[in-house]
């Protein structure tokens, strides 16, 4: 397996790019809430969308995931601690709201 | 071209292990390393979970303001601070990142460079963000008068927390790389420090999205 | 702060009821006993050298061992107080504010202070034993653990006498738990010992993944781990994904004590429920963290005492996964009646009942294993026996609870204090005494006497159906737990008589335990072969005890059940180290340091709990100086000379 | 030999005294086996199919654990079969991955039916009673909406009648529990939730605090009286004329820690359920306004 991320010794091409991208997604994160450029809904997804996009430049470019050696069990835990991240926020909402049926 | 292991490695700690793709790297190349390495991660596994009960906690109370300040209230005011606050942030996960890399390229100084511009920009976030406490609370918005900023104040001091506690570790790994020298023991200390410093990013960008811009939507 | 400390020094010291003297005077006398007897035999520096600084597993799952059993005691000694005020209607044998905190501390102690601690000790037994290293991945960490466990329970058991103990049950709900309710230390002392112990329990968790993953012997692949070792791995998967959440739970009703944040109170839109949902993220998962290393244990010793193959083994290890991952997605059938809504409580219900799939499937294969075997009644192989009906049935009404429109009627009723007693004693208890009889031998290099052994078995086991089968009935009946006492006219009166009656057999369970263990220590017959059970697993292949580096020269592995399947072979004298083969070993050092960093948590932990801000903050600035002083160290380690190996391996007779 | 007869005499001495706990309760005082209405009937019926499903595999295991042990004891002269080496059957396997789904798979779909049942009105065509309940630290306060009366510790229902009883408290979370009449809900601050039930047998039944509360929890023990439609009328007229009225001062004394006997009110401060659920915290929580708006048009 070829390294992905250090095929270039010569300047760091790829941190380069992590960090253009981070900063990229973040201004667009950012002005798309401050000059409402969506309605609600489609706003939060987007937002929400550009946030995973940055964990993963930062897991992808800075935190080197893909050249870990194997097996990978970190990653996998990892990947399903985030799972669960997910998990506890989005069902703690759903149980606090009491979607009970009135009559 | 990865540097030849045996120029930096005085003396190794334990079996040195040939990985699987290619030379390997400094950190990695004594089994302890490895594990400890390996370690770290299930540490921020476990770090993944505090921060998600935070987060679950936050989202459940965040519009309970008790006749207080709203978030769109708070953030609205000043959109370029916490902005700010990011942009340092990620410089510094980048130039966290530009100290990995000279590292792997074997130049002690350069990294010790960039460490130091890290936990500069460490300091900037800080600051920052001590300065915006402060700002709020002189508006009256203290973690006592509702649960809105009860939870605001604990799941971004939380993370502020973490990222004082990086700076005083990433000074003190950058004091025994300019004692001991880049060694096995020192790389395989600054990689995690290193990998911790680019998690509290990722923690970041979630409270940048779901605190400050839903905060400000 | 000045105010408050006048008023907390009136309070300082409980007093005034004699049970709570008694236990001062006779905590204080042992405490000066233990004192006159080391200074009396000169073994202080023994203590400090060879215990409280070392970082070897096999000591540290002793220490542990030691802990989970006065635990056992402590607990238990409030569960017959329980039972005795219970045992008839308006008894006053204890106040209402008493029976309070018995039961808070019955169910803290015995689910943190007992079943952490005593599983803890058997990983630390064996998991480094059964996977051919020579320790855990981190034994420094492994160390901090232990002291952050010690110091937490000690924290815990002092609020008995200083102060007050928590009164809100361990589930400690707000906001009844809040100060406008509960203006007491007491559940300051619960929220810090149990987060104190907490990030030990994590870095348990973290340590030994590192050490299962990264530390097994060469050609020990994952699928010929024993299962021991893999509900291990499961349990601390578990461990790392609740045990955060039960710390932010901790931390964030801490905030609201002390710095009057608005988390989980009535006011300023506090929502207390917040709270019980964070709590059963970790305690739910929390009773699988507890059974499933008892899971492992059955497997080990079933499939030792029926001389046989553990049947399905990738069963087995699939179901241990699956808890592992289901488990975390059921907490909220602790709160059905809370009204979230037929659609949340539906799918918790029916989460919560799919573990009961791979549970029957670990309990048919159990059966299976021992179908066509040659089954040994041994003490082990007795608890591992009477588990089965036990957990069957426990398992049983599990599932009944976990409908939603039938948990209305059952929840926090004695029906439900059945259910669990019934898991935790029948899973959890069980399983510990059969891991304890099973690897006593490893751990301390004698074996226990079988006499006392067996009435300890029977009583504790009859007792537990007499105690515990009447409570199913009281719940049904309408009795609800956490009643310090009931009306003479509600028809309870003969099921609470019979089962303080259990509880009482089970003491005398527990004592005859105690009696076999100080027997067989006076009449000590040691365990020169090693293997005392006919074994399967690497840790049979060594000396009981092990030297303290475990194996001379690491062990290669071939198969699933390693040194059964040598020894058929006649192939024994394989994990015999030959001179040649032994080089330098690299072991880590004795340090102090985590003692030291557990007593500056203590610290931080008695300051935080009176509100003594400076105090609190001294004492975290002790562990980071603990933290910088680790991570200066350069020379955490040091080298035994192949010479010294080949020395103490020939003095143990193996070269 | 002498092994089985040892087990003999302990199976005995189970049967004996599982036989004593049968015959001591066997009376109405297993109230949840007394369902004096058709929500704890229903609930019973769950009940009686979990029993059933789930002994058809626990007796089983049982048994089959008793004869396994009892045939393949190590024990010299036993000529049982002795295979070591056998581990693996994907048949058998298979079976037992598959009886537990079946198991899991019924009372699952039972379960969502009649989650999704209880929530509504036992009988939707009839108007529905509505009480307010409200813990205390420590005893029950019912507010009658409809009939602006309101007790403490006792509440009267009229039978064949759903009732709706929408739960708060002000202090610490309880739950409130009718075992003959069905299951319980928890008593919240700031929040309201409903619970249906509903009594077809006129009869006086047992009601106690569900979650713990503190050192006067033990006391907080409540009736709830079903008697025919007219008779609970004359109930209502009664109390309406007779009993005193509840003052603001009055409902902050009662708020007050402490345990009393039955009460009754003939008038309470006008919005006080409403005004305590808001105050609490009621406010951030959407379903709580929208239950409260439906209360106040009824009311
Ligand atoms: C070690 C401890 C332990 C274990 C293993 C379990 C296991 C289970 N528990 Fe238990 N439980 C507790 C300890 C434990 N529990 C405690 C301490 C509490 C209360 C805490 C408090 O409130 O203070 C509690 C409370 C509790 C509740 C909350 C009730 C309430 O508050 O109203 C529920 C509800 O669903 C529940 C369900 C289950 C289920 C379904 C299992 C399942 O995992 C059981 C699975 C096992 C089997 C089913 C048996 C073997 C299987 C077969 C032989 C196959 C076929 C069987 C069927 C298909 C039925 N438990
Ligand atoms: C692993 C966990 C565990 C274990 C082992 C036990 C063991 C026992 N428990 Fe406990 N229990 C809990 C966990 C556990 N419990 C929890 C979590 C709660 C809920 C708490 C809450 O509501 O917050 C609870 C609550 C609880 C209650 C309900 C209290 C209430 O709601 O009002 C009762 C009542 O009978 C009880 C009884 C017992 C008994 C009789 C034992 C016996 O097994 C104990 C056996 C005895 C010993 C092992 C020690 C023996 C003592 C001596 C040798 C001294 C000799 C003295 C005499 C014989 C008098 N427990
Ligand atoms: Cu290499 Cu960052
Ligand atoms: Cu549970």
């Amino acid at each position: 397996m070829t390294p992905r991320v250090h095929a270039n010794p010569a300047f760091p091409w790829s941190h380069v790019i992590g960090f253009a991208l981070s900063i990229v997604f973040t201004l667009i994160a950012f002005f798309a809430v401050t000059g409402h450029a969506l309605a609600h809904r489609p706003l939060l997804a987007v937002i929400l969308v550009l946030a995973a996009l940055q964990i993963l430049v930062q897991l992808i470019f800075f935190m080197h995931v893909g050249q870990d050696q194997k097996p990978r069990y970190h990653l996998w835990l990892f990947g399903v601690a985030m799972f669960f991240f997910v998990v506890f926020v989005v069902s703690s909402i759903w149980i606090m709201t009491f979607n009970t049926p009135m009559s | 071209m990865a540097v030849m292991m045996e120029e930096v490695l005085p003396k190794q700690a334990g079996p040195s292990r040939t990985g699987d793709n290619g030379p390997v790297r400094l950190e990695l190349s004594t089994a302890d390393g490895a594990t400890k390495i390996f370690g770290f991660w299930m540490f921020l596994v476990s770090d993944v979970l505090l921060f998600a009960s935070l987060f679950a906690t936050y989202v459940v109370i965040y519009t309970h303001t008790a006749d207080g300040p709203t978030a769109a209230h708070l953030f609205g005011h000043d959109t370029a601070g916490f902005l700010a606050e990011t942009l340092a942030l990620l410089t510094s996960s980048f130039t966290c990142g530009l100290a990995t890399w000279e590292m792997h390229q074997g130049r002690a100084g350069r990294l010790k460079m960039w460490m130091g511009i890290t936990i500069l920009l460490g300091l900037v976030f800080l600051g920052l963000e001590i300065t915006e406490f402060r700002d709020f609370v002189g508006q009256g918005a203290t973690m006592q008068a509702s649960a809105f900023l009860s939870g605001f104040y604990t799941l971004v001091g939380t993370h502020g927390a973490h990222v004082t506690m990086g700076v005083l570790w990433m000074s003190l790994i950058l004091y025994q790389l300019a004692r001991f020298g880049l060694n096995a023991v020192t790389a395989r200390k600054f990689f995690i420090v290193g990998l911790y410093w680019h998690f509290l990013d990722i923690v970041w960008v979630l409270i940048f999205t779901v605190v400050y811009l839903t905060g400000v939507m | 702060m000045g105010d408050g400390l006048a008023n907390t020094a009136g309070h300082f010291f409980v007093t005034g009821d004699p049970l709570i003297i008694g236990s001062d005077v006779a905590i204080v006398l042992v405490s000066l006993g233990i004192v006159f007897v080391l200074t009396y035999f000169k073994k202080w520096k023994w203590l400090w050298r060879e215990w409280l600084t070392t970082v070897d597993h096999k000591k540290i799952a002793i220490m542990y061992l030691l802990a989970a059993i006065l635990m056992l005691f402590r607990g238990g000694v409030d569960a017959e107080l329980m039972r005795t005020q219970l045992a008839l209607p308006n008894m006053k044998f204890l106040s209402p504010e008493h029976y309070d905190q018995i039961f808070t501390t019955h169910g803290t102690i015995m689910i943190l202070f007992m079943a952490m601690p005593f599983i803890f000790a058997m990983f630390n037994a064996v998991v480094p034993l059964q996977i051919g290293a020579r320790d855990v991945a981190f034994p420094y960490l492994n160390a901090i653990s232990f002291w952050l466990f010690f110091f937490g329970a000690l924290l815990f058991n002092l609020s008995f006498v200083i102060g007050g103990s928590p009164d809100a049950g361990w589930t400690s709900y707000p906001p009844l738990t809040e100060l406008q309710f509960d203006p007491g230390v007491g559940e300051n002392y619960y929220l810090l010992a149990l987060s104190i112990s907490g990030i030990g329990t994590i870095a348990t968790g973290v340590n030994f993944i590192a050490t299962i993953i990264k530390m097994r012997a060469p050609g020990m692949t994952l699928m010929k781990m024993p299962l021991f070792t893999w509900a291990v791995l499961g349990t601390c998967i578990i461990i790392l994904f609740v045990f955060p959440v039960l710390s932010v739970a901790l931390a964030l009703l801490l905030i609201d004590r002390l710095f009057g944040a608005h988390f989980f109170t009535m006011m300023y839109g506090g929502n207390p429920m917040q709270f019980i949902n964070l709590f059963w993220i970790w305690g739910h998962p929390e009773v699988y963290i507890a059974v499933l290393p008892a899971f492992g244990i059955y497997s080990e010793v079933v499939s030792t005492f029926s001389q046989k193959k553990i049947f399905g083994y990738k069963s087995m290890v699939a179901s241990i996964m699956a808890i592992t991952i289901i488990g975390n997605l059921t907490w909220v059938h602790h709160f059905f009646t809370m009204g979230a809504g037929p659609a949340v409580n539906t799918f918790f219900s029916i989460s919560t009942m799919a573990v009961a799939i791979p549970t029957g499937v670990k309990v048919f294969n159990w059966l299976m294993t021992m179908y066509r075997g040659r089954i040994t009644l041994s003490l082990p192989m007795m608890w591992a026996l009477a588990f089965i009906p036990n957990f069957a049935l426990a398992g049983a009404t599990g599932v009944w609870l976990a409908e939603a429109p039938t948990d209305y009627q059952y929840h926090n009723s004695y029906f439900l204090v059945a259910h669990f007693h019934q898991a935790l004693i029948g899973g959890v208890v069980y399983g510990m005494l059969a891991g304890m009889y099973y690897w006593w031998p490893k751990m301390f290099g004698f074996k226990l006497k079988e006499k006392y052994g067996k009435w300890a078995f029977w009583f504790f086991n009859v007792g537990f159906y007499v105690c515990f089968m009447p409570q199913y009935i009281l719940g049904l009946m309408g009795m609800q737990r956490r009643m310090y006492t009931y009306p003479a006219d509600m028809h309870w009166t003969g099921l609470n008589f019979v089962s303080t009656i259990g509880a009482y057999l089970m003491g005398i369970g527990f004592l005859f335990i105690a009696v076999q263990i100080i027997h067989s220590l006076l009449h000590m017959e040691k365990d020169l072969t090693g293997d005392p059970w006919g074994g399967r697993t690497l840790e049979w292949a060594l000396p009981s005890p092990p030297p303290h580096y475990n194996f001379a020269v690491i062990p290669h592995v071939t198969a699933r059940d390693e040194w059964w399947e040598r020894k058929r072979r006649g192939e024994q004298d394989a994990f015999l180290p030959r001179p040649e083969a032994i080089h330098d070993i690299h072991m880590p050092k004795n340090s102090g340091v985590p003692f030291l960093m557990g007593l500056c948590f203590f610290i931080a932990g008695f300051g935080f709990t009176f509100g003594w801000m400076v105090v609190g903050a001294l004492g975290l600035l002790g562990v980071l100086a603990c933290l910088a002083h680790r991570s200066l160290d350069q020379h955490p380690d040091h080298d035994i000379p192949a010479e010294e190996v080949r020395r103490t391996e020939a003095a143990l007779g193996r070269l | 030999m002498h092994r089985s007869s040892r087990w003999k005499s302990i199976t005995a001495l189970m049967a004996g005294v599982g036989a004593a706990l049968l015959t001591a309760g066997c009376g109405e005082e297993i109230r949840v086996f007394q369902p004096a209405g058709p929500v704890a009937r229903s609930e019973l019926q769950l009940i009686w199919l979990q029993m059933g499903l789930t002994a058809v595999v626990i007796i089983p295991v049982i048994l089959l654990l008793a004869w396994i042990v009892i045939r393949y004891r190590n024990k010299p002269g036993n000529r049982a079969v002795y295979q070591p080496d056998f581990a693996e059957s994907r048949t058998l396997e298979f079976i037992w991955w598959a009886i537990p789904i079946v198991i899991v798979g019924i009372l699952g779909g039972v379960t969502l039916h009649k989650t999704y049942a209880l929530a509504q009105s036992p009988q939707p065509d009839k108007t529905p009673l509505k009480i307010e309940v409200m813990s205390l630290n420590w005893k029950w306060l019912f507010f009658y909406p409809d009939q602006k009366i309101a007790t403490v510790n006792y509440a009267e229902i009229p039978t064949d009648r759903p009732v709706q009883f929408v739960l708060t408290a002000n202090g610490p979370m309880n739950a409130f529990w009718v075992p003959n009449l069905g299951g319980m809900q928890y008593t919240m601050p700031g929040m309201a939730t409903s619970l249906w039930l509903q009594a077809d047998q006129a009869g006086e039944y047992y009601g106690h605090g569900g979650n713990f509360t503190g050192p006067g929890f033990t006391q907080m023990q409540f009736r709830v009286v079903a008697k025919p439609e007219s008779d609970f009328e004359a109930w209502v007229r009664q109390v309406a004329n007779g009993a005193p009225d509840m003052s603001r001062g009055e409902y902050d004394k009662l708020v007050q820690p402490g345990t009393l006997g039955e009460l009754s009110f003939s008038s309470y401060p006008d919005g006080i359920f409403e005004q305590t659920v808001m105050d609490e915290g009621g406010k951030y929580m959407e379903h709580d306004r929208k239950m409260l708006e439906n209360m106040m048009s009824h009311s």
